[in-house]
């Protein structure tokens, strides 16, 4: 290393630095010398205290941590053990009960990024861990102590849409004693279970279903429902929303919350120009269900096309919830009438789970036929008559009918772009909104404090919507159930005195938290928004924007210690 | 790509890393001795596999030229 | 009313409710008849459709 | 050759639709920056053509960022040639300047200026003076692509060992406009050591210039140690547009190293 350079990163002169080497039982302690490593840690420059323990997170290895904290009077603290993903919560949190400020200890894995990977390396992985913990003691040097940042929280919840996932995201949420906002566009809630027959397997009227929730929802004093509203305005973040609502022409309402659910459905998808749909010879399911439910419906000769206007070009992705509605229906149908004749055309059949596989097979028990179809070559509707190609052995059928159902997907709803823009959500290429992660926050958005359940998420059975609903619910509280709001305070900063509002750091926040302040000229950081992903600072051309916890000085002192 | 706990940084990466790649090439470094690959926590052979490969790309190619010039300006 | 909660059964869906539970303030116990938490997700290479790493 | 130019700026000042007018101006034998305000005072008005042309050229727009700061809500007029109006569309994407505030009134490079530049497009888009020189392309970077990467980085390296850290490249580019510069940012560049850290204080100046450098070549003429920073900073131009369709002065919008995600690739 260059001699001009070392005496720049010239560490402060009053480093207290404790150094705990884990063993973690044989984890690390098997595969490199943690004893030669310690004792290493010890000659670093600004250590006065290093230590190895058998399990450094075990009761024991913290009281030694808070004991040296004390007698040792240190004032930084590095761990070299496991992820910092598994403890370094843990062993903040203890030096923070032991006095020092949570934001000086650093953790160094030696575990995962040493001993594991090189098992077989004894002497080498010792000398890479010396190398870790030692760049570890360099960034400790430059650590700055930070304050978490507090924020209040309102314990109000706005919920968009007042389907059966939005109704019961808003009843649960009454039950857990949050105030709550239901907004639904509509002049009526309940969704699309409005225009539904009955729900399967029990048989239940849709309409008896959905009122029981809506009613229930109506019931608790603190829910306000807002018919026939929609939301137009959204400001503020996580536990400080300002909301605009607007019924009608009338005067706009102002409204502020906590949390926000998104829970605005999806519609069937308008089969125009497909297998000659017009609403009366062809029509949709959602049509039959409507037929079914005011016992409209009489035709003897019924057949149904599946993916009618899904899984195509454009509209790739599977709705899931058709195949089921069209089993239903035929069923229903044979029920009604077991001479008449059903016929389903479909590509392949999605009835997950071993309750709707059962209603496959009693719907084909019952006489409903089950024909493939090839999507190179769809049926043809001609003449009161459908005509397809048995794709196996090729032969030409002509099915007469006196009635066309399509089995249409569910889509996005137009409004769901605005949506978006206004929460500054995430839209799949369908347009359904996206989650933060399939799996693991399946019912979050990246975005602290806004929440998605049911179909605007993706096209959902009613159970899956209603399940949602009460899931969202439980997330909701996990935030609003706290005093305050505690964020950690390793967020982006922007100086002021050297920012030249140059927007270069704006565009690059994927969290939006990064505004120009027109009359100052400069940009600031919201720190409630920000999530420390350290963009701006990477963008900026002056370093007037940087990462706390991860400053230039920071991070180069630990590069140079390589 | 876009599959990035925040957000877009690899996009951004990745960006950068493409006119890096190039100015290096322009400056007289050789390109290869720049690499962004993602690799997720669950796919160790493939991390293996990714830094034994680029080991070897360095060893072949040498002793960065700034390495040289440095020792150079030393002596 | 006690404000303890006991969750039995230590894979994917009780170890979420513990979690979102202690988010919410709430002591909560989790029971489990194995000696290590996770489940099958624990047994787990990849999960479907995303190919995450399951532990 | 300055007979329009003057009777453009006369009007403006005289209709009262700028403040003043930021060109350059001929003093005791000196072609140096200039605020005309008054439209009786345009006599000392140059166009910087003095030995030959555009030998006395002036980062008009940078000093215009000064003047606007200090007076948010007049409007300005300034001098410009191909160049400088890119700067200007690029200073007004970094929100250095405001456009409403700014009438440029322009002036086409003679050709063998162009010839010089090797500039891409070396006349603004309305010019009241001069004629239209053809556009020329980057044969410095097509020479230094030509030679072998060992060569490269061993001519660049004798280029840059020249260097005496005087910061006139960015003292001088009107692209410039940080109130802090990394190349003054003690943990990234050292001090107390001539030439600076070779390549990498200009490399990461380079790296800085990418989606910003408008191709003026003032870095180049300033430069004491006649380091050819212009074909440098072409071949970053070139680059971005080659990677990202994008091209500073000329594309419209921010660079796309400063837009999330990979939409402007499109």
């Amino acid at each position: 290393m260059n001699e001009k350079r070392k005496e720049k990163t010239e560490q402060p002169d009053d480093l207290r630095i404790g150094v705990f080497i884990c063993d973690c039982g044989s984890n690390i302690a098997g595969h490199l010398d943690c004893s030669a490593v310690t004792e290493y840690a010890a000659s670093l420059p600004g250590v006065v205290f290093a230590k190895e323990n058998l399990y450094t997170c075990s009761e024991a290895g913290i009281t030694e941590i808070q004991k040296a904290i004390s007698e040792h009077e240190l004032n930084r603290v590095v761990v070299a053990s496991c992820s910092p993903r598994t403890h370094q919560p843990l062993f903040q949190s203890s030096c923070a009960e032991a006095g020092m400020n949570p934001y000086l200890f650093e953790m160094v894995n030696i575990r995962d990024q040493c001993s594991w990977v090189h098992m077989q390396e004894h002497a080498e992985a010792t000398e890479k861990a010396k190398e870790l913990v030692r760049m570890g003691v360099a960034k400790a040097a430059f650590l700055e102590p930070q304050k978490d940042i507090e924020a209040s929280l309102l314990s109000r919840v706005l919920v968009i849409g007042g389907g059966v996932a939005g109704l019961s995201a808003a009843e649960a949420l009454a039950d857990m004693a949050l105030e709550v906002i239901l907004v639904e566009k509509e002049p009526k809630a309940g969704g699309l279970l409005n225009q539904i027959n009955q729900l399967v397997p029990e048989g239940v009227k849709a309409a008896e279903y959905v009122e029981r929730i809506i009613e229930s929802v109506n019931s608790k004093s603190n829910v306000t429902v807002h018919l026939g509203t929609e939301v137009k305005a959204i400001a503020g973040y996580i536990g400080n929303y300002e909301i605009t609502l607007q019924r009608g022409e009338g005067e706009a309402i102002q409204e502020k919350v906590g949390c926000i659910v998104v829970a605005t459905g999806a519609v069937p998808l308008e089969p125009a120009g497909l297998y000659g749909y017009d609403g009366e010879r062809v029509i949709t399911q959602m049509q039959l269900e409507e037929q079914l439910l005011n016992g409209q419906f009489k035709a003897q000769r019924v057949v149904m096309i599946q993916c009618a206007g899904a899984r195509v070009p454009g509209r790739e992705y599977c709705s899931r919830i058709c195949c089921m509605i069209a089993v239903k229906n035929a069923a229903l149908i044979k029920d009604q009438d077991p001479e008449a004749q059903v016929h389903i055309l479909y590509r392949d059949i999605q009835m997950y789970g071993t309750e709707k596989e059962r209603m496959l097979w009693d719907a084909r028990g019952k006489g409903v036929r089950f024909d493939v179809y090839d999507p190179e070559k769809p049926p043809e509707v001609k003449d009161g008559q459908v005509l397809f190609e048995q794709p196996i052995v090729g032969t030409k059928r002509q099915i007469p009918c006196d009635l066309v159902v399509l089995s249409t997907p569910l889509v996005a709803r137009e409004g769901a772009s605005a949506l978006s823009q206004l929460l500054r959500i995430p839209m799949d290429q369908n347009g359904f909104f996206l989650e933060a992660h399939a799996k693991l926050r399946p019912l979050d958005f990246a975005t602290d404090g806004v929440f998605l359940c049911g179909s605007a998420r993706y096209p959902a059975t009613v159970a899956e919507a209603r399940s949602q609903g009460l899931g969202v619910a439980s997330r909701v509280a996990t935030v609003l159930f706290k005093d305050k709001l505690v964020t950690s305070a390793l967020v982006a900063e922007i100086d002021p005195e050297t920012c030249v509002g140059c927007l270069g750091c704006l565009d690059m926040c994927p969290y939006g938290a990064i505004e120009f302040v027109p009359e100052k000229g400069i940009c600031e950081v919201n720190t409630i928004l920000c999530k420390g992903c350290g963009c701006c600072a990477a963008t900026c051309p002056s370093q007037s924007a940087t990462l706390k916890g991860f400053k230039p000085k920071q991070l180069l002192s630990q590069i140079r210690a390589i | 790509m876009g599959d990035c706990h925040y957000l877009y940084g690899n996009v951004a990466t990745e960006k950068r890393v493409r006119f890096l790649k190039k100015l290096l090439a322009f400056s007289g470094i050789e390109e290869e001795r720049l690499r962004c690959k993602w690799v997720s926590s669950a796919e160790a052979s493939e991390f293996v596999e990714e830094m034994q490969d680029f080991t070897e790309t360095l060893r072949a190619l040498g002793p960065s030229p700034l390495k040289q010039a440095g020792a150079q300006r030393a002596a | 009313m006690s404000k303890d909660i006991l969750v039995i059964g230590g894979g994917i869906a009780g170890i979420q409710a513990s979690l979102d539970l202690a988010e919410m303030g709430f002591h909560v116990k989790l029971v489990e008849r194995l000696p290590s938490i996770g489940g099958k997700m624990a047994q787990l290479d990849k999960t479907f459709p995303t190919n995450d790493c399951a532990i | 050759m300055t007979q329009n130019v003057k009777k453009k700026v006369k009007e403006l000042l005289e209709s009262g639709k700028i403040k003043g007018f930021l060109g350059l101006c001929q003093k005791n034998g000196h072609i140096g920056p200039h605020l005309f305000c008054d439209p009786d005072d345009l006599e000392s008005m140059v166009l910087g053509d003095e030995e030959r042309p555009g030998d006395s050229r002036y980062p008009l727009n940078k000093l215009l960022i000064h003047i606007a700061r200090s007076y948010p809500d007049e409007t300005f007029g300034v001098l410009v040639r191909g160049c400088d109006e890119r700067g200007l569309k690029t200073l007004y994407t970094w929100n250095q300047l405001n456009p409403d505030k700014v009438i440029p009134v322009g002036v086409a490079c003679p050709q063998e200026l162009a010839d010089a530049c090797e500039c891409l497009r070396p006349y603004p888009e309305e010019f009241v003076e001069g004629e239209r020189a053809e556009e020329r392309s980057s044969a410095s970077v097509t020479k230094i692509s030509g030679l072998d990467v060992k060569d490269r980085f061993t001519s660049w390296m004798k280029e840059f060992a020249r260097c005496i850290k005087c910061y006139g490249c960015r003292d001088i580019c009107p692209m410039c406009f940080c109130n802090e510069c990394s190349l003054e940012a003690e943990e990234l560049i050292h001090t107390g050591e001539l030439p600076p850290e070779i390549p990498i204080f200009h490399l990461v100046r380079a790296v800085h210039m990418a989606g910003r450098c408008i191709d003026c070549g003032l870095c180049n003429e300033v430069c004491p140690a006649d380091i050819p920073l212009r074909t440098l900073y072409k071949k970053v131009a070139d680059i971005i547009d080659e990677e990202f369709n994008y091209r500073p002065g000329y594309s419209e919008g921010k660079s796309p190293l400063n837009i999330l995600g990979s939409a402007a690739e499109e």
